[in-house]
């Protein structure tokens, strides 16, 4: 059964059209990836899923319960996890407040510190840094600490938005040995990466997208060995 | 002896700057935004309970407690009627000039509803204060009181926003609504949330202020609403315990600047010592220097 | 200078002024424009001129201020005190025109010396240091009293008897009192030529050398200096040449009215809030909005005087409707999708 | 120019502050003013026309004091009753100077009001307040160390005081303190009364609004000081403060030409007629308006004004009826001199049991 | 002599020691590249030789000149100039606008030049003008010359910063991370555009990538750093198969 699904999606910034007739969907338990060239479109979706972006017509399924037009923090009760891009941490709190604030939607102490634990496990950078105000942190930490927050809300999906950028070459496999991990965990993963062939490697299905259209979809496997792709996308 | 006299008067003026300025800060640092309307919320919440409790004739625990109600619900709707629409607007000023677009508003309501004429309050609190020092010395009994609003407020505000769940919330809010709403805050209640602890901080400081200085016009709130927002700055944008120490100097240097100085040249005294206060700290007494990471 | 030189935005604006002004004066020698619109001409412009200035500092330097109408005081004051002392003595053209330059001047002194200190603040911590200065402005000039007599200039911050004149002296400054029996010699067309000079200033600035590193430290210092852009120098020379655009503003207001009193309606941070209603209405960095918004809420409250009663409080609403209306995003959008054509016929024109 | 289509009916103007920290006077004025007119055409009006009443706001602004004349010039107005207060009503009166238009001033009491020839007052100017008020204070031995309260950021209070303290020297009064406030900072006065009592004054002089005034008194009512306090005209209202406690102004002594509470036939039909009609007391900023008023009225009939006159001749017609008339209004028998000061008796007074008692 | 030289280079915030006993020497012409994991400082080590921190000890001498103590601008009028890891556009300005800045301390004319509009205004103006559009000819954004910086897309953003740096001519350059965000066809394209400005402008390059393809592709020497201490340091094929760094840094 699709987790969420997409129909139509036309979304607008005042009379620029971003998204032209948006579709796609996200099975439970898979990882989807998102990829596109600079400007495409693809934070765009994800900022429509989670509401922080309206659209202009077009439907999101999200379990079964359309999801359109309910408003954004609602979404993420029901679920869904957002790493947005540019990391957006709360630059003057420190890591542990902001940790605790990704689950801002859960109430049992318990099994939010058992969280708290286990993303102090992946990520034990972040626990060495809990006290340090997120703002000051470097870019891999930032990241990390995006990543960790969102997993914090201990989300049924997780809407990943070029996690990897800016990432040492150790981290970027830390990265997505995590998202695997997360995956194996029972998770499902919307991933969107410039790193294609990472994404890819990792993935069941995926979209292209290229200004704002979906123009390209398949098995993850498949598109790696598509020429098209592999000349835009995969560098080769 | 008598700096001690003079010292004390400006404790008493201080303590009314600092209880407004508690509540002005709430919605200055969360909310980020100069509310310059919240001098004429305070101005509301005094004619509220000048009705209830001179006209009325009923008891200034009844005044205070359907000022808290109404002031917060003015805050309340005055945000989402005016304030909200701007707030992705692209610039913080424009709900700025909103917000005195309101301030007029309510005064000139005011001016039509309670007419210009002065209106002598009635003090909520009657405690005569403390002498000390065989009569020499005497503390009035609404600065002890306000003191002890304050710091209890004070201690309530920082337990809230540093111990609670809702007030984390608005910390978050305040960096970055957006990625707050990712975490599943409802932006929207905690800023309505904020107005309505901001309004009803403001009735209270009201009834202190006109206790202390029982006289009421429609333009009663203008001059604090402007010292409260000087006092938020001296003591540090967005830190609590700095708005109350803010305006505890504030009241401070008010009244030492005219007794030893000039008291034809106070506000320049006073402006003066801000301006210096700030050259030294840029960031205000209690501002964290949060330098920007390049 | 030929017309090509200057960009199709400047012209439209400059064209809107005189525009403006041959309107007002076919209208004033036909005799259909009321008295109180021909009294309303001069403080529209001298209103237009400070928001004009002040929009250099807020829309283009990026930094709030809230004391312009201290820098307006400065001018209004050295000017008039001028033009008062020097009354009998000098014709009046060339006397306006040094009574001009000396408040420019004193203003763009008072914007220097002020400068220094407070350009090195951010944000708020800016504002609220500019507004003290205009309080301190204020106050002291409030506080001045300033006379003579056969034995000399006579001088006091506290009250007139201190100054110790003798009995018959003139008195120049009378504390609160101020400046009474400045010559008026302002007028409509002074004004409108100060108000093109201001915008000429302004408008020229900003497609200098010198405006794009003042907007590209608001826009990014830390980016500006590592483009080697010399800050301090910049903002330093935008907030001068926004006080003395203020000054001249100024200059023009005390020669407008006779009496000159340093009250918060004037010099008050009242007064340079409204400015900054301006500059916002019209839209930040908007050198012809800020205009243009001036003109227009200066004449509202004008306009509503019918009203009576209820002239303020709709005054009020109107305000806080027209900010709904300019800013909200929502309405922006729909401007864009649903009247988009009244744009283009605009920029045809 | 201003000379508008000639009609039918007398038309006063006025101009005030109306909103704003100064409408209480403006709103004063403007009621009185109504009152009296209402009365006037009433009984028949003035030479059997009818009168026309127009107020303007000027919010307390000398440029807005001006754009409200021209407004009321637009109207067609033949007789201004204002500005009320001091700044706005000398900037009017340059232009009323160039129209040659009659301007009266209820309460623009400084000096420089009327310095033009067109333009007279119904009020004291602050001058004259400040020396009465020195000279009564010496000649019936109130007091002999003086603390002064003053607005420095006010005309009509640093102008009382400076003659006030010019006038205390010659009398050999002492001035132990004399300590300001201003428009933006009139709340707190703690500084200026400790100021007086160390300097040991035993009577305070009060150059001031009623509503500072009140504040004044309740907080040196706190602080356990009582000295004698002693105002002028401005002081008049304070009785009238809602809620305000009347045992603080106990034993305040002024210097005014109107009282509230006085139980002359006039005063008592203004008083009752105003409140009735506008829900307040009326102060003395109200008594100079219906005075003024009446005054025009007497003028008028005095030289055979009519409506149709041109505004410039009304007003050489008004400059000479002004120093013939002799008017016995709220604010005591008037009569006026071609400067455009009135003749007129302050009387003192001093609050008791709430009420005011001529002191004699 | 190195054209940039930094002696033992170290800065804390508050108990971190974020740089420790850094020092560099790159050659005239050279493209040499800085690496290490997040959060080793390689940031900071930017901001250290801008001038944006002040250095608690070391040394910093640009072609033999001592900066050490000189602030950002002076640095950038001495030869340094940079890009940012978080883009720092002038966003309200166009893009010939963010370039004409870069300009700004080459072509002088006065202020009451720039006020009264004399001829040298037009003079120089033009001057600015074509200059401007060269430098974005080279980055091939000469159509996108009038738009707002801030509706570039995120590529071209980082291109124009890297031009703007390039039009206050300066000795050396130095990008923070210019391929983030880019997908690998643009860091392709990106590292030819590299390549190009250093010969054409004959410019000493020091940058800071995770993109190995990029390092490896175009650097001649690296440095590694690792919690604020130099790993490692040499020829760009040496240092990444040091195992030190393959453990730190790259991984597997
Ligand atoms: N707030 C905004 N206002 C106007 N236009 C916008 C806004 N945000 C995005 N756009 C435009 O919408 C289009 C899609 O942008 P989006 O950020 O979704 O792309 P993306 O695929 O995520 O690109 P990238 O790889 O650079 O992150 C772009 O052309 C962009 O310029
Ligand atoms: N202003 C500051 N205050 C406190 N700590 C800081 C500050 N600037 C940097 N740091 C810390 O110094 C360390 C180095 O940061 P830096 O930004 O130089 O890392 P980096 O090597 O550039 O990492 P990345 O590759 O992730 O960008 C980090 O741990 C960071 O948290
Ligand atoms: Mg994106
Ligand atoms: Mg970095």
């Amino acid at each position: 059964m699709a987790l969420l699904e997409v129909k139509d999606l036309n979304v607008y910034y005042g009379v620029i059209q971003a998204l032209h007739n948006v579709s796609f969907q996200v099975n439970k338990g898979e990882v989807v990836a998102l990829i596109g060239a600079n400007g495409a479109g693809k934070t765009t979706i994800l900022h429509t899923l989670t509401g922080l972006v309206d659209s202009e017509s077009g439907s999101v399924m999200y379990n079964g319960e359309e999801i359109t037009k309910v408003p954004g923090h609602k979404i993420v009760s029901k679920g869904m996890a957002h790493v947005p891009e540019g990391r957006r941490v709360f630059a003057n709190m420190s890591v542990y407040q902001n940790l605790k604030l990704g689950a801002y939607t859960r109430q049992d102490q318990k099994e939010i510190a058992d969280t708290l634990a286990s993303v102090y496990d992946r990520f034990p950078r972040l626990k060495e840094r809990r006290n340090q105000l997120a703002g000051t942190l470097s870019g891999g930490e930032q990241q990390m600490l995006a990543m960790g927050r969102a997993l914090m809300s201990h989300p049924d999906i997780i809407l990943m938005d070029e996690p990897s950028m800016g990432l040492s070459p150790l981290l970027v496999n830390e990265i997505f040995d995590i998202i695997n991990d997360v995956h194996a965990n029972g998770t499902t993963v919307l991933l969107v990466e410039q790193n294609a062939k990472k994404a890819l490697s990792i993935a069941d299905r995926a979209y292209v997208l290229e200004t704002g259209k979906i123009v390209l979809e398949g098995k993850a496997s498949e598109l790696l060995d598509n020429d098209d792709i592999k000349k835009a996308y995969l560098g080769e | 002896m008598s700096f001690l006299t003079y010292f004390i008067n400006g404790l008493s003026l201080g303590s009314i700057y600092a209880i407004i300025a508690l509540g002005y800060t709430m919605v200055y640092g969360i909310a980020k935004m100069l509310n310059f309307a919240h001098g004429d919320f305070i101005m509301v919440g005094c004619y509220v309970i000048f009705t209830i409790v001179a006209t009325m004739g009923l008891p200034p625990v009844a005044g205070i407690v359907v000022a808290i109600i109404l002031c917060t619900l003015l805050g309340v709707t005055t945000e989402k009627v005016a304030y909200k629409p701007l707030r992705n607007a692209g610039s913080p000023l424009a709900v700025l000039i909103t917000a005195i677009g309101v301030s007029y508003l309510l005064q000139n309501a005011a001016l039509l509803i309670f007419g210009a004429d002065t209106k002598a309050f009635t003090p909520v609190i009657t405690w005569q204060g403390i002498v000390l020092a065989d009569g020499a010395l005497k503390i009035q009994g609404v600065t002890i009181i306000t003191i002890v609003v304050s710091v209890l407020i004070l201690v309530c505000l920082q337990t809230f926003i540093n111990k609670t769940k809702a007030g984390q919330a608005m910390l978050a809010v305040a960096e970055d609504k957006g990625a707050a709403s990712l975490m599943g805050i409802d932006v929207n209640k905690t800023i309505s949330l904020t107005f309505a602890i901001g309004s009803a901080l403001a009735a209270i400081a009201g009834a202190l202020m006109c206790s202390a200085y029982p006289s009421l016009t429609p333009y009663t709130g203008a001059m604090p609403g402007i010292k409260a927002f000087v006092a938020a700055v001296l003591g540090g944008i967005g830190s609590i315990p700095g708005a109350m120490i803010g305006g505890l100097i504030l009241g401070i240097i008010e009244i030492l600047g005219k007794t030893y100085v000039s008291s034809q040249l106070s506000d320049a005294i006073v402006f003066g010592i801000l301006v210096v206060v700030l050259l030294v700290k840029p960031t205000g007494i209690l501002g964290k220097n949060i330098q920007e990471k390049v | 200078m030929k017309a090509g030189r200057f960009s199709k935005k400047e012209l439209t604006t400059y064209a809107i002024v005189v525009a403006a002004y041959i309107i007002c004066e076919i209208l004033m020698l036909t005799g259909i424009m009321s008295s109180h619109m021909k009294g309303l001409l001069v403080p529209i412009c001298y209103y237009a001129i400070v928001a004009v200035g002040l929009n250099l500092c807020v829309g283009i330097l990026g930094e709030l201020s809230l004391g312009h109408a201290g820098f307006m005081c400065v001018g209004a004051y050295s000017s008039a005190l001028f033009s008062y002392v020097t009354e009998s003595a000098i014709p009046t053209a060339p006397r306006f025109i040094i009574a001009l330059v000396i408040g420019v001047v004193m203003a763009a002194l008072a914007g220097f010396l002020i400068g220094i200190p407070v350009l090195r603040l951010k944000g708020d911590y800016l504002a609220i240091v500019t507004l003290a200065f205009g309080e301190i402005i204020k106050n002291i000039f409030n506080a001045i009293y300033l006379g003579t007599d056969s034995t000399g200039l006579h001088f006091s911050l506290k009250d007139m008897a201190s100054m110790g004149m003798e009995p018959g002296g003139k008195i120049i400054i009378n504390g609160a009192q101020g400046i009474t029996g400045t010559p008026s010699d302002s007028n409509f067309t002074i004004a409108i030529v100060i108000l093109l000079v201001s915008l000429f200033v302004v408008q020229n600035l900003v497609s200098s050398r010198d405006g794009r590193a003042i907007m590209a430290i608001r826009d990014n210092r830390i980016a500006a200096e590592s483009n080697g852009i010399n800050i301090t120098k910049y903002k330093m020379l935008a907030f001068t040449i926004s006080a003395a655009i203020a000054g001249a503003s100024g200059v023009l207001f005390a020669h407008n009215i006779s009496s000159l009193t340093a009250t918060s309606q004037y010099f008050g941070y009242n007064a340079s809030i409204m400015f900054l209603v301006y500059v916002v209405l019209g839209g930040i960095g908007n050198i012809r909005g800020s205009m243009i918004a001036a003109v227009i809420l200066y004449m509202l409250p004008e306009l509503l005087r019918g009203l009576s009663d209820y002239r303020m409080l709709i005054y009020s609403v109107v305000l806080i409707v027209m900010m709904l209306v300019n800013w909200s995003p929502k309405a922006r959008e729909f401007r864009e999708k649903h009247l988009s054509f009244l744009k283009i016929k605009k920029e045809a024109k | 120019g201003g000379a508008k289509a000639s009609s039918d009916t007398f038309k006063i103007g006025s101009i005030g502050p109306a909103t704003g920290g100064g409408a209480a006077y403006g709103l004063a004025v403007k009621n009185a003013i109504q009152l009296a007119v209402d009365e006037i055409n009433e009984a028949g009006g003035i030479s059997g026309k009818q009168v026309e009443y127009k107020f303007e706001d000027d919010e307390l602004n000398a440029e807005k004091s001006v754009n409200a004349y021209n407004t009321l010039k637009d109207w067609g107005m033949q007789f201004l009753i204002g500005s009320v207060t001091s700044a706005c009503s000398i900037a009017v009166s340059d232009k009323t100077k160039q129209d040659n238009m009659f301007q009266l001033t209820p309460s623009g009491s400084a000096e420089d009001c009327t310095k033009y020839e067109n333009v007279f007052r119904v009020c004291f100017s602050d001058p004259n307040q400040g020396l009465k008020s020195a000279d009564y204070i010496a000649d019936n031995n109130l007091g002999t160390k003086i603390g002064v309260i003053y607005d420095s950021s006010d005309v009509y209070s640093s102008g009382i005081y400076q003659k006030f303290a010019e006038e205390a020297a010659v009398k050999g009064l002492e001035i132990v303190s004399a300590e300001a406030f201003n428009a933006d900072n009139k709340t707190d006065f703690s500084v200026q009364i400790q100021k007086a009592k160390d300097g040991g004054a035993d009577l305070i002089f009060l150059p001031i609004y009623y509503t500072e005034a009140s504040l004044i008194l309740q907080q040196a009512a706190r602080d356990g000081y009582a000295p004698k306090f002693f105002g002028c005209d401005g002081l008049d209202g304070l009785t009238a403060v809602e809620n305000f406690d009347a045992s603080l102004a106990e034993g305040v002594m002024l210097l005014t030409p109107f009282a509230a509470d006085a139980t002359d036939d006039l005063t008592v039909k203004f008083v009752t007629s105003y409140k009735e009609k506008f829900g307040e007391t009326p102060n003395q900023f109200a008594a100079d308006a219906y005075d003024a008023v009446y005054a025009i009225k007497a003028s008028i009939e005095k030289e055979g004004i009519t409506p149709d006159m041109k505004v410039s001749d009304i007003c050489d017609k008004m400059k000479t009826a002004m120093t013939e008339i002799e008017v016995a209004g709220l604010t005591g028998t008037i009569t006026w001199d071609a400067s455009g000061e009135p003749n007129k008796e302050p009387k003192g007074v001093i609050i008791e049991n709430g009420a005011y008692k001529s002191m004699e | 002599m190195a054209l940039l030289e930094a002696k033992n280079l170290s800065i804390s915030f508050g108990g971190l020691r974020a740089v420790d006993g850094f020092s560099i020497e790159v050659e005239k012409g050279e493209l040499y590249g800085l690496i290490g994991p997040n959060g080793a400082g390689k940031t900071t080590v930017f901001n250290l030789l801008t001038g944006v921190y002040q250095a608690d000890e070391g040394r910093i001498i640009l072609d033999g000149k001592d900066i050490t103590r000189l602030d950002p601008v002076h640095k950038n009028q001495n030869g340094i100039a940079r890009t940012f890891q978080n883009i720092r556009l002038y966003s309200h300005l166009s893009v010939i606008d963010n370039v004409k800045v870069g300009l700004h301390n080459h072509f002088h004319y006065s202020t009451l030049a720039g006020l009264l509009r004399l001829p040298s205004y037009y003079k120089v103006e033009k001057e600015i003008e074509e200059r401007a559009r060269e430098l974005l000819s080279v980055f091939n954004m000469e159509n996108e010359a009038d738009v707002m910086s801030s509706n570039l897309p995120y590529g071209k953003q980082r291109k124009l910063e890297i031009a703007r740096a390039l039009a206050t001519d300066p000795k050396l350059l130095l990008l923070d991370e210019p391929a983030a965000g880019m997908n690998p066809n643009e860091t392709a394209e990106l590292m030819e555009t590299i390549q190009f400005i250093r010969e054409k402008f004959g410019m000493t390059i020091l940058l800071i990538e995770h993109d190995m393809k990029l390092v490896s592709g175009i650097c001649e020497r690296l440095t590694v750093l690792n919690f604020g201490r130099m790993l490692a340091m040499g020829e760009t094929k040496e240092v990444l198969k040091n195992p030190e760094v393959v453990k730190a840094y790259l991984g597997e």
